[in-house]
């Protein structure tokens, strides 16, 4: 699997700007029957996109295809453990992937995957600080609880096997998107402001709280409430010790065995049932969860937590097999994903683009203030396929995109001791 | 034919053999070798490390593990045997037309050609707090509040078990008990038995291959099962395929592959003492 | 009139070892030769313990026996369903032991007919000339003749499982005859008949067996049935050959103790030291000067009609069987557990080999 | 009690009530599965109904028509295209194999039991093990070699079982009287076996489509690039899910009941094909 791919050249030395305006312009001059050999080229290309449902979109697809003048193909993996699997049993089987953080130190020295330059990364300036330099605007470091952007953001070097801390030259990928996770809540049900961590082991909501199913999320935001209930005490709540987990564990145990808990949720949809069904009213969510339980007619809330939020985020990458003309290609087509078309669609589902300024101008002011500015909705926001998520007047639970990824307490994680949770996760979900 | 019929036979039979040693026997080998290396962070290394056999012979999770599996399974077999046998006694001996005991057999047989998912989906609806039978049972005044264990719960695990795995004892025990012959009844009429005995003395004995076949395919169906018990229990409860699947989807080869080899060591003593009642290849050839 | 119809039938040219009515007229004397065979399924089970069997040319050949006495598997044997384990099987002078099936001139009916059962009668019977690829008009022509000769013709059209027993098994019949057997093999092919069916069918083959002039093999566990239509009629026990002759002969003179006994009316006893048989119609009830007695007691009066069978239990150990005119009977009327004597003349007696 | 009573028994009546109750159980989900399919345009996944409409069935037809369902009609295409395969490899490799076993032979009971192991082991295992083995090997995963070999360890075992059934009630001297007739092994099979066990194939074929369509445990591993169905509909569940998932169970419903009764119906329209040539 490390050994790269020895295809013949295709487009050696040929420069990327040179053959995609002779695409172009072959493009332009396709009323002519004469063969143009790049353009029949670039034509023949295909990228083939593997991601999940919320980034592998056939409307994106449909927009690339458009805009590009090579195939797009993406394929929307029906979990992460398949499309983790297919990556390292059968990296050539894709070109460009997008993965969650928490698996990010599965890659590191494994060689399928191949770094990004920044000088071919068109927005890396304008990228948001917290992948550039692990910081927030204001300058003031993020937190490095758990597995913060900085920590798998650069390679020491081109051929590097490892992740390095300060900048380089070197991206692992394109920081696609991210967000900033808390509870949902349904304040009808619960009739008070919920403002802390703590309140989802609170005896008084036992039996209607749940979390996420899996030590990269579930075990963060357990930390958090057991942090701020006092009952444990981290050194690093996102990268823990065996004793740290230790104590963990058994308290979340005595919980569980306590009816604590209503259900541990595995994926979008069971999560959107729980709280739309009423049968939790407190647990783990995600913000487009939230958005469409509330499309439902459901009231359902997700302001931040005064210990902060759980940070996660999404990088693109292209495959190690990639080269020449089609590696040429696979970086153009990442570029375009961030080039503020595509930003824009997810943003309107509640994700943060890394490129806000690119965004900006494929929203309305109406979007971008409420996604983004954390202003009162002007009139109605749609979500990407048109229908009413909003009406006018709301303003974003959290507000402003600052004001929530400013404040995050913990990041999705993938700790050292991953094997050891995971093996005291199975007790848990057996007590 | 200059072939012998021993070489045809194994000519024949070389696709299937094929298969099966490519598809089965050599992957279980392989399980078997990684089950020993070591392993982190989505790597198997090539060095012997037994910790994944320790945890997975002598932690008290293996224990767990599996009493909650049998748990299940006794609870399922137990009600879809009285179940199976009940029905298929009332389709061989009450349903008097052929078409008619088809017909039901296919309308049992007829909401499993909804993909599994989606079938799993479709129990919140029903179960759920604010599900159909809650507000059914709330409308008729039988519950002042709506019951929680009807959905992720044990309850709601063996629920769906039944509800999947019913036909699988009711085929197999209406196939054996239709080949008794009537006479055999007439003759245990005469001898002055009465109905009840007539099939706790007759029919339960001769109907003992379709409830072994039975049992097998309950058995390993739950064993194997690691879908309808995580969603049906909203992830709370654990079982052995449970285990297997929580450590693949964390890239744990080793220990997956050990639990892996421990339950099909589980899965084949079972069966194989099943088979001890049904010999399945003269059962299916009568 | 069937026959002719059919002998003038010419053979398609393709099969060369194709039996015809008139090669029956050529210059051999048996039909049929078992040499020496044995059928063993392992060491310690033989089925067919070396027997030898001539049947001479044109007869009709019933294998009669108890269940179990490997007359079956001798008729499998001749058919080639069933290899040799030693030994050699002749037809018409040729041998065919290892022959596959159609080369050896046989042609077997089944004991269940094993009429295909998706294909209409006609099409059963014109099966053995498809599978020669005989065009499609002259098979059904010929597969319709043999049907008439079996009186089938009407029901060419029906599948199988429309026709009744005995409808199947004319088909079943006229399929096995359209190869022009040298040999036809019946396995017990009138057992699954009504008894009143079950004598038609008897002269039916009979009649069939004369038109054609063949040989017919007939397996058969009813000793009635093999003394009603054999020219000669082998008897098997433990997979030996007990005795193999003309009907007649075997009656009157049966070989042995088990022949004796199991083609019935036959008294088996020691007289003057010696193991004979004694007809038991040529027996009769009560002591009578100048003849052989043996005494017992009654056990078994049956009425038969024009006679009556008498029962012993004789105090030598052997039954004994006696029949008497029912006018005898009735002016005798013994009764069940009265001692009484049978007699028979000492020429009645037929010395059986040991 | 069964054959004497002129009425029925009482036991026939409790009998047929829990034969109800059985349907009842078994019905209740899907039914709840067709009802929500034709939710309105605003409703959700679960009741109460907000109005009645198709809509799910035209956004699901749309395909990429921009309401993020994901890739329905070539996840459809690439599940039937897998069934396709795998049911005709299937009925041929169960059929050649059950051939074999009318007679004794040395390794009869390897394969056999290789069958009983292939059908009992949890197919997250098998599929885990082959996804590992060809990993391993360095051989590619593609749906024509691991996907078609995964789903076959699961729909063999039941087609030879089938095929047990069906040659098991085969009379054996149907064949013997076609050899007897003339017929080489060839036209025995072709004009004897085949016509005879044909709805037992049929049965092999049709079990395997339906297997090999609802397959997922081992599939998921092994399938190669694209989702199958079974996988399309887990990945739906990751995102905003919409009544499309029921449209989506419905038309399968649908479409697994036409297959089943189009095969039924074949059957018994060759059944009475020949009834009908038969009465000239």
């Amino acid at each position: 699997m490390t050994q790269t791919d020895k295809t013949k050249p295709k487009a050696g030395g040929l420069s990327r700007r040179s053959v995609l305006k002779s695409g172009a312009a072959a493009a332009a001059a396709s009323a002519f029957p004469a063969p143009m050999l790049w353009a029949q080229n670039i034509k023949d290309i295909k990228i083939v996109h593997v991601g999940q449902s919320y980034s592998t979109i056939p409307n994106i697809a449909e927009k690339a295809n458009e805009d590009l003048d090579f195939t797009v193909e993406m394929q929307t993996a029906p979990d992460l453990t398949t499309q983790v699997n297919r990556m390292l049993s059968q990296p050539k089987s894709l070109d460009v992937t997008d993965v969650g953080n928490t698996t990010l130190k599965y890659y590191v020295g494994r060689g399928f995957l191949q770094p990004l330059n920044v000088s071919e990364y068109k927005y890396w300036d304008k990228t948001v600080p917290l992948f550039t330099s692990g910081t927030y605007p204001s300058g003031e470091k993020a937190s490095m609880q758990g597995y913060a952007p900085i920590k798998a953001q650069y390679y020491t070097g081109p051929d590097a096997m490892e992740y390095s801390l300060e900048p380089t030259e070197w991206l692992v990928g394109m920081p696609l998107y991210y967000n900033a996770d808390t509870l949902g809540i349904r304040p009808d049900l619960i009739g008070r402001p919920i403002d802390s961590w703590a309140e989802l082991l609170n005896p008084e909501f036992s039996g209607k709280v749940a979390l996420q199913d899996g030590t990269g999320v579930g075990v963060p935001d357990a930390a958090m409430a057991l942090e701020a209930m006092g009952d444990v005490s981290y050194v690093d709540k996102g990268n823990m010790t065996r004793e740290e987990i230790d104590k963990t564990i058994e308290k979340l145990i005595e919980y569980k065995r306590d009816g604590h808990f209503r259900s541990f949720w595995t994926n979008f949809d069971q999560s959107v049932q729980l709280m739309a069904s009423g049968e939790v009213v407190l647990q783990s969510m995600w913000s487009p969860a939230v958005t469409e339980v509330r499309t439902r007619g459901v009231e359902c809330v997700y302001n931040g937590m005064k210990e902060g939020y759980r940070g996660w985020y999404i990088m693109m990458m292209p495959m190690a097999h990639l080269e020449g003309l089609k590696r040429e290609c696979a970086i153009e087509y990442m570029n375009w994903y961030n080039s503020g078309w595509a930003g824009a669609f997810i943003s309107r589902q509640g994700f943060y683009n890394s490129v806000p300024e690119n965004v900006k101008s494929h929203m309305t002011e109406n979007e971008y203030g409420y996604w983004y500015e954390g202003k009162p909705a002007t009139e109605a926001v749609l979500n990407p396929f048109g229908k009413v998520m909003e009406e006018a007047g709301v303003v974003r639970d959290g507000g402003a995109l600052w004001d929530r990824m400013g404040n995050i307490g913990i990041w999705n994680t993938l700790m050292d001791e991953d094997r050891y949770l995971v093996r005291r996760w199975q007790d848990f979900l057996a007590a | 034919m200059t072939v012998s019929p021993k070489v045809a036979s194994w000519l024949q039979v070389a696709p299937m053999a094929f298969v099966f040693t490519a598809m089965v026997l050599i992957p279980l080998g392989i399980i078997f070798v990684v089950s020993f290396l070591d392993y982190n962070f989505a790597q198997v290394f090539p060095e012997i490390y037994m910790g994944s056999w320790q945890d997975a012979l002598y932690s008290r999770l293996t224990v767990d593990l599996y009493l909650t599996v049998f748990k299940f399974l006794l609870i399922t077999l137990t009600i879809t045997f009285a179940i199976g046998f009940s029905l298929a006694y009332f389709l061989v001996f009450h349903v008097r037309s052929n078409g008619m005991r088809l017909a039901l057999l296919a309308a049992a047989a007829i909401p499993f050609w909804t993909p599994g998912p989606i079938r799993m989906v479709s129990w919140v609806p029903l179960l759920g707090k604010e599900g159909l039978v809650n507000q059914a049972l709330l409308g008729l005044g039988l519950i002042d509040a709506p019951l929680d264990w009807l959905l992720y719960s044990q309850f709601a695990v063996v629920l769906a078990y039944i509800n999947l795995l019913t036909l699988a004892m009711l085929g197999p025990i209406t196939h054996s008990m239709a080949k008794i012959p009537r006479s055999l009844i007439q003759a245990a009429q005469d001898q002055g038995a009465s109905e009840w005995q007539i099939i706790r003395e007759v029919i339960l004995p001769l109907c003992k291959p379709g409830i072994a076949i039975g049992t097998i395919f309950i058995c390993t169906a739950v064993l194997g099962d690691f879908f309808i018990v995580k969603i049906m229990s909203g992830g709370q409860t654990n079982t052995p395929a449970n285990a297997i699947a929580t450590e693949l989807a964390a890239f744990q080869y080793p220990p997956a592959a050990a639990k892996s080899v421990m339950l099909l060591v589980v899965v084949v003593i079972l069966v194989s003492v099943l088979l001890r009642f049904v010999d399945i290849r003269k059962e299916l050839q009568r | 009139m069937h026959l002719k119809k059919i002998a003038e039938t010419p053979d398609a040219p393709t099969i060369p070892a194709q039996p015809t009515v008139r090669q029956a007229t050529k210059g051999h004397r048996f039909d049929v030769e078992l040499v020496a065979v044995t059928k063993r399924y392992s060491a310690t089970t033989t089925a067919v313990d070396d027997i030898s069997l001539r049947i001479p040319r044109g007869s009709y050949c019933c294998l009669l026996g108890p269940s179990g006495c490997g007359k079956s598997t001798t008729l499998r044997m001749l058919a080639g369903h069933e290899s040799v384990s030693e030994g050699a099987i002749l037809v018409q002078d040729v041998e065919i032991t290892t022959l596959p099936p159609i080369q050896r001139g046989t042609s077997m009916m089944f004991q269940d007919y094993a009429l295909f059962p998706h294909l209409t009668a006609l099409e059963n019977v014109a099966f053995s000339l498809k599978v020669r690829k005989v065009p499609k008009e002259e098979r059904l022509k010929r597969a319709r003749e043999y049907l008439e000769l079996v009186q089938m013709d009407n029901l060419a059209n029906r599948l199988p499982n429309q026709l009744s027993g005995g409808q199947q098994q004319r088909v079943a019949l006229a399929r096995s005859l359209i190869t022009r057997p040298k040999v036809l093999l019946l396995d017990e092919p009138l057992s699954a008949l009504d008894p009143f069916l079950r004598t038609r069918m008897r002269a039916e083959l009979k009649r069939i067996q004369k038109e054609l002039g063949i040989t017919f093999v007939h397996v058969t566990h009813s000793q009635e049935e093999a003394m009603a239509l054999s020219d000669m009629m082998v008897v098997m026990n433990d997979a030996k050959i007990m005795q193999a002759a003309p009907a007649r002969e075997i009656f009157e003179t049966p070989e042995n103790a088990f022949v004796a006994k199991f083609i019935g009316g036959h008294n088996v006893l020691v007289s003057e030291g010696r193991a004979v048989s004694v007809r038991a119609d040529r027996c009769r009830i009560g002591a009578q000067p100048g003849m052989r007695t043996a005494k017992g007691e009654i056990t078994m009066i049956e009425y038969h009609g024009p006679f009556v069978q008498i029962s012993l239990a004789g105090d030598s150990g052997d039954d004994l069987t006696a029949v008497m005119s029912d006018a005898e009977y009735f002016a005798q009327e013994p009764r069940i557990g009265d001692r009484a004597a049978i007699s028979w003349e000492a020429s009645s007696e037929h010395e059986l080999v040991a | 009690m069964m054959m004497t009573a002129r009425g029925r028994p009482l036991s026939f009546y409790v009998l047929a009530g829990l034969m109800a109750l059985l349907l009842i159980f078994l019905y209740a989900p899907m039914l709840c599965v067709y009802i929500l399919s034709f939710q309105g345009p605003d409703g959700g996944m679960s009741f109460p109904m907000v109005g009645w409409s198709f809509h799910w069935f035209e956004v699901l037809f749309e395909g990429t028509g921009g309401h993020g369902i994901g890739d329905v009609p070539n996840s459809f295409r690439r599940s039937v295209r897998l069934a396709a395969f795998v049911s005709v490899l299937s009925t041929v490799i169960a059929l050649s194999a059950g051939m074999a076993y009318r007679r004794k032979f040395p390794g009869s009971n390897f394969v056999f039991y290789s069958a009983i192991a292939a059908m009992v082991l949890p197919g997250i295992f098998i599929g885990f093990g082959i996804a590992l083995t060809f990993n391993l090997m360095g051989w590619t995963i593609n749906w024509w070699s691991s996907g078609i070999g995964a789903q076959l360890t699961w729909s063999l075992p039941f087609g030879l079982l089938i095929m047990f059934i069906v040659l098991g009630r085969f009379n054996p001297a149907y064949e013997e009287a076609a050899t007897d007739l003339g017929a080489n092994a060839r036209q025995r099979f072709q004009m004897i076996i085949l016509p005879i066990i044909l709805p037992g194939i049929v049965g092999i074929f049709v079990s395997s489509i339906t297997s090999s369509y609802e397959e997922n445990a081992r599939t998921q591993l092994n399938v190669g690039l694209g989702n199958t169905m079974p996988m399309e509909v887990t990945g739906l569940l990751t995102g905003s899910s919409t009544p499309v998932l029921f449209a989506i169970g419905t038309l399968t419903s649908l479409f697994m009941f036409a297959l089943i009764l189009g095969s039924v119906l074949l059957m018994g329209w060759m059944a009475r094909r020949r009834a009908a040539r038969s009465e000239l």
